[in-house]
């Protein structure tokens, strides 16, 4: 059951021009959330912007003895409610709804957990690898961004034994070019009788093409999809994804209450 | 009055032969089949569940991006996605049963007799309280909207849906019209027990970078708080102009909106946007009404329905 | 493509016989005579100065409150408070001449005649550059409206018109009808230039305390962001209809919002609502549609005028 | 000439829990206000609240040299402009647009300059004071508020030398009422060869009231009135009062740039 929770803005840390980690007293919703999960946002009071942004759990926030206390949001600035939240200031108040959604399925040893991450996409990311890591799951992070500075959180995955491929569009940081390349050239060179289950967040041409590597290389994929979401709860219908019928055809399905994490080989992809 | 002060105040109120525990529904489309928000949401208490339009057979809507936000509103095309009636009458009315939901069902069609056959299905079903027909919305080519557009339209589907049920019906009217009172009024002497309006405002947002439409189906309908001053305007013309209850809808936020369309003529209101931006709504609307009856020391809503007072200031 | 991003974009545009230096226009109402902004505002800079609306005597209009709040919009009830068009030749239009403005006066009148009669007076008046014709203000009960919301009204306020002056004429339409694209048609078929649209759309707002419309006049129309949407779509719709040029408004706050309009089939824009929110606008508007013309290696307006994809995506 | 500026907040002073007073950094509107002028303030981003909102030029503030630096507002909540410009914050930025509408005509002695303030009336009677002290006249303010503790800034008014003629409605300061009482008694008492010039802001009855109240006794009047207003430039007509016109009935005046500031006697009194 989700919680709507009127949260204190505890702290808002720019980590670049546009991207900032913003981070709320809601311990209902942190102590719920699972990996994959997503909470719905309203960024302004007043009916301008209207409606909530989804935006997924990224950090669980604890205290000394262990107990949620809070979440964190990774956002990126692309327009008014995220100028917003990466304008807010503790101690403003920020309605958010959650936890919303189907999480991740986490896989067990032997087999290996690789997640794959473009930009923003990194944000499901770190509650899913805390988790896969402490399943005692061997983890690997595919991470793209536009710049070596937009590589963020490096060290906690580092430390977490997360191990990093990394690759930035000019260069700047790890290999050039998107993160299908080593992503391809991982998956071909691991043995068939070695199984890896793999996991998708970040824009939808990165999702459509890891969908197509891991069915042309056999292995299950989730994908955590993004659709413009009015509600988050099933109630407006415009979240959908085409999902492939019995018999050929397709089926929409609503991404926030059947997602936003979905079975990549069940998608049609355009 | 003075005894109206203390006493619980009575907020039910009659659409034909239906009594309502309260006013405020959920607007259809809104609030999907109502079992989405049983977890958080006591569906006894709105006055009824509205659910999602229902065609006889199944229907994949349109593509996504189905909705696009605009100042103060949205705009949606969602293209009547459902599961069709026997899926929700096998589906999602036992869940809805079981709640104790008052269910009304938004029925749709693309011909008169599509209509009747939906509306005569639904009347069979346990636990359909009322039929509201979706004569109006903008974002599907066939059905729909023709027949809310016109007169003739408008009495065609009222008529024969009255001929396969008792249940109290319910057409929902479209403000894409100049008059939207000639509309009730045809709708009235087809034998409807009450209107609802509005549906949504023909819309279109577009995509200065690629010119294209921001929704996939290009135009769409406008919802949210940016109409309700439109919305209010045409449920107090179409209080002026028939006897049978207008169940009004478009942009409601809050008790004090809710309670603005009442007082220019509603019996009962709908809210669909708000639900998206706050889903515990329902409770905050109902009990706002039931303290401003009480701070007014108005016992009952009947006294407070289509009691605006036009004349000049 | 090479070129246009380097040379200044020319963002001039023809309405009939007169041709403006940008498509950015005042909406009538919304910036007095123009000479109230004069001290603010270099006149010139706009495509045209439209003023407020005229009939042929002086009138006071409603009392306060004239307008209210809602949200992303506003309600208006001003009911045309004006000087008439014998004052206006002989206290604002000397100032509008002096400072260059391209001046459009938006024609009132009670009856066809009345109409005709201060057109024929503004024809002669030196400094006056095109008329249009409000047939859609929903503030009044005598006139305006009444001929706005009839196919041969609106044909014959603008055939009468026509045969009294040559200066461009464009008829303001209405948004309250179900099809404003007919309206475009007989306006085009009677002799007009071109057409403008929105004007306001027919709106109530109650003050839930008293029970009463909260401004003097009960109902008004609502302008603002609110409305663009809808705006929006009627000028798509009046653009796919007629052959002569469209004004479009409606909500217009910036640019983007310009753009849009231009995209969807206006070959000129107007803007009310936003001036009151930040009267330095028109530079901002016509500068940042030179920007994204040349950003877009865009060579003039014209090949920006009705360029909306609808296909779908 | 108006200026349009983006304004600093450089202060919030929290009054009471409806009353505030607002410093905003505006040097060139401060520089050329004049007591009885009002600027036109957009306390929201957004379109939701739309239009911007009226308010008197309250303080203007200064530098050690004297130059103008800023000018603060006196704001009473009722609804959500003011609710926002109550919960400002220091470097928050705010739309101002000013000086707008025609000030007080200031008298000079021997005539006294009797000013008449209810609630957050008090706000164009600072710079009014100031001026009035500055050309030597001698000034009276009679002053009305519901409660004593809304009786704001009587320490300054009593530094200026400004006498001060105190009602509250519950008695709790000043003498118990409305302020038109001690006001009909002091010009009762006034010697008709001994000028006053009365100058009135507050809620409508009470310009009404001290509009009737000057007339009975051949005072010359001005009020400055308050109505809703759309623009505060002409462009609106949505701000208008009655007038009486030569050979009876009225006309409308748009009172953002015919006033705020009006000669009661020529107003239409309901
Ligand atoms: C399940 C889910 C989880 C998400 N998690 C995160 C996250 O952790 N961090 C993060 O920064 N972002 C996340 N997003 C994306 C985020 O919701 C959008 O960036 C945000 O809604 C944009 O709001 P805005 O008001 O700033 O932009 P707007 O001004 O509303 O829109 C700007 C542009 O972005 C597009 N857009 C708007 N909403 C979405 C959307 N939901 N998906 C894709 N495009 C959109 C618009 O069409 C428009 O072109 C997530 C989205 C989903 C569906
Ligand atoms: C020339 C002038 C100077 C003013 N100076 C001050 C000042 O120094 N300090 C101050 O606190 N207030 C002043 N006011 C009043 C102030 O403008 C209103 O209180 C404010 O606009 C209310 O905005 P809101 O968004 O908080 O209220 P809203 O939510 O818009 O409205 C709340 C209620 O107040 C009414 N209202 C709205 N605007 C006005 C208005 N302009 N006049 C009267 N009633 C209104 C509405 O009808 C509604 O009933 C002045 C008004 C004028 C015209
Ligand atoms: C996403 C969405 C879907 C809708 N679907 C339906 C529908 O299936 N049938 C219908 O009659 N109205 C539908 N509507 C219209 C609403 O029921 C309601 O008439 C309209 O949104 C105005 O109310 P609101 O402003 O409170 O949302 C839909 C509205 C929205 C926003
Ligand atoms: C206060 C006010 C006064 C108006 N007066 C007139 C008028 O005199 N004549 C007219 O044709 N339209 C009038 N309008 C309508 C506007 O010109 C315009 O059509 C409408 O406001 C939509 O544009 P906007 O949203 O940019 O304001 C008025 C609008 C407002 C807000
Ligand atoms: S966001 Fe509303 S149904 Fe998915
Ligand atoms: S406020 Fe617009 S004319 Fe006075």
């Amino acid at each position: 059951m989700p919680f709507d929770v009127a949260a204190t803005v505890v702290a808002n840390l720019a980590l670049s021009h546009d991207y900032n980690v913003l981070a709320l007293d809601a311990p209902q919703i942190a102590e719920a959330a699972i990996p994959g999960q997503f909470v719905m946002v309203k960024a302004a009071t007043g009916h301008d912007p209207l409606l909530r942004r989804p935006f997924s759990v990224f950090e669980i926030l604890r205290d000394a003895s262990g107990r949620a206390t809070g979440l964190s949001l990774l956002v990126k600035r692309i327009g008014v409610s995220t100028g917003l939240l990466y304008d807010a200031k503790p101690g403003d108040t920020i309605m958010c709804l959650g936890p919303l959604g189907q999480p991740f399925t986490l896989v067990d040893a032997p087999a290996d957990g690789w997640m794959v991450a473009g930009g923003v996409g990194l944000a499901p990311v770190w509650t899913l690898a805390e988790a896969l890591v402490a399943r005692g799951v061997t983890t690997t992070l595919f991470y793209g961004a536009r710049r070596n500075d937009e590589l963020f959180y490096l060290d906690f995955f580092r430390t977490l034994g997360v191990e990093l491929v990394l690759t930035t569009e000019d260069g700047s940081g790890g290999e050039q070019g998107r993160v299908i390349a080593p992503l391809e050239r991982a998956l071909a060179a691991r043995p068939a009788d070695q199984p890896v289950s793999l996991y998708a967040c970040g824009p939808e041409g990165m999702l459509a093409a890891t969908a197509r590597t891991a069915a042309a290389f056999g292995r299950p994929c989730e994908v955590s999809v993004e659709r413009i979401m009015g509600c988050g709860m099933g109630g407006c219908y415009s979240c959908v994804v085409p999902m492939k019928s019995e018999g050929g055809g397709f089926h929409h399905v609503r991404s926030c209450i059947a997602g936003p994490v979905l079975d990549a080989a069940q998608i049609v992809w355009d | 009055m003075g005894t109206g002060q203390q006493a619980p105040v009575d907020l039910s109120v009659r659409i034909g032969s239906l009594t309502i525990a309260n006013p405020v529904m959920s607007a259809s489309g809104c609030f999907g089949y109502g079992v989405e928000y049983a977890g958080m949401v006591d569906l006894s208490t709105l006055g009824a569940v509205v659910v999602k339009g229902l065609f006889l057979k199944e229907r994949e809507g349109h593509p996504a991006p189905r909705i696009v936000e605009t100042p103060a509103g949205m705009i949606n095309a969602i293209g009547l996605q459902g599961i069709g009636v026997h899926r929700f009458i096998s589906e999602k009315l036992p869940e809805l049963r079981e709640r104790r939901a008052t269910v009304v069902v938004n029925v749709c069609g693309t011909t008169v007799d599509e209509y009747a056959e939906v509306s005569r299905i639904l009347s069979d079903a346990e636990g359909v309280h009322a039929l509201e027909l979706n004569i109006s919305c903008p974002n599907i080519k066939e059905g729909g909207i023709q027949f809310g557009c016109s007169l003739g339209g408008t009495h065609d589907v009222v008529s024969a849906v009255r001929k396969v049920t008792s249940l109290p019906i319910i057409p929902k009217l479209t403000p894409n019209v100049t008059d939207p009172a000639s509309f009730a009024r045809a709708a009235e002497a087809a034998g409807a027990d009450a209107v609802s309006l509005v549906n949504t405002f023909l819309a279109l947002a577009i995509d200065i970078e690629s010119r294209r439409p921001k929704i996939s189906n290009g135009m769409g309908g406008l919802s949210g708080p940016a109409i309700r001053p439109i919305a209010v305007r045409m449920v107090y013309e179409c209080r002026q102009a028939v006897k049978i209850p207008v169940v009004g809808m478009g942009g409601i936020m809050n008790a004090r909106d809710a309670l603005e369309f009442m007082i220019a003529g509603a019996t009962a209101v709908q809210v669909g946007t708000a639900n998206f931006v706050d889903p515990l709504i329902w409770n905050t609307i109902v009990s706002g009404i039931g303290d401003y009856l009480t701070r007014h020391g108005i016992k009952s809503v009947d006294a407070l329905i289509g009691s605006v007072d036009m004349g000049k200031h």
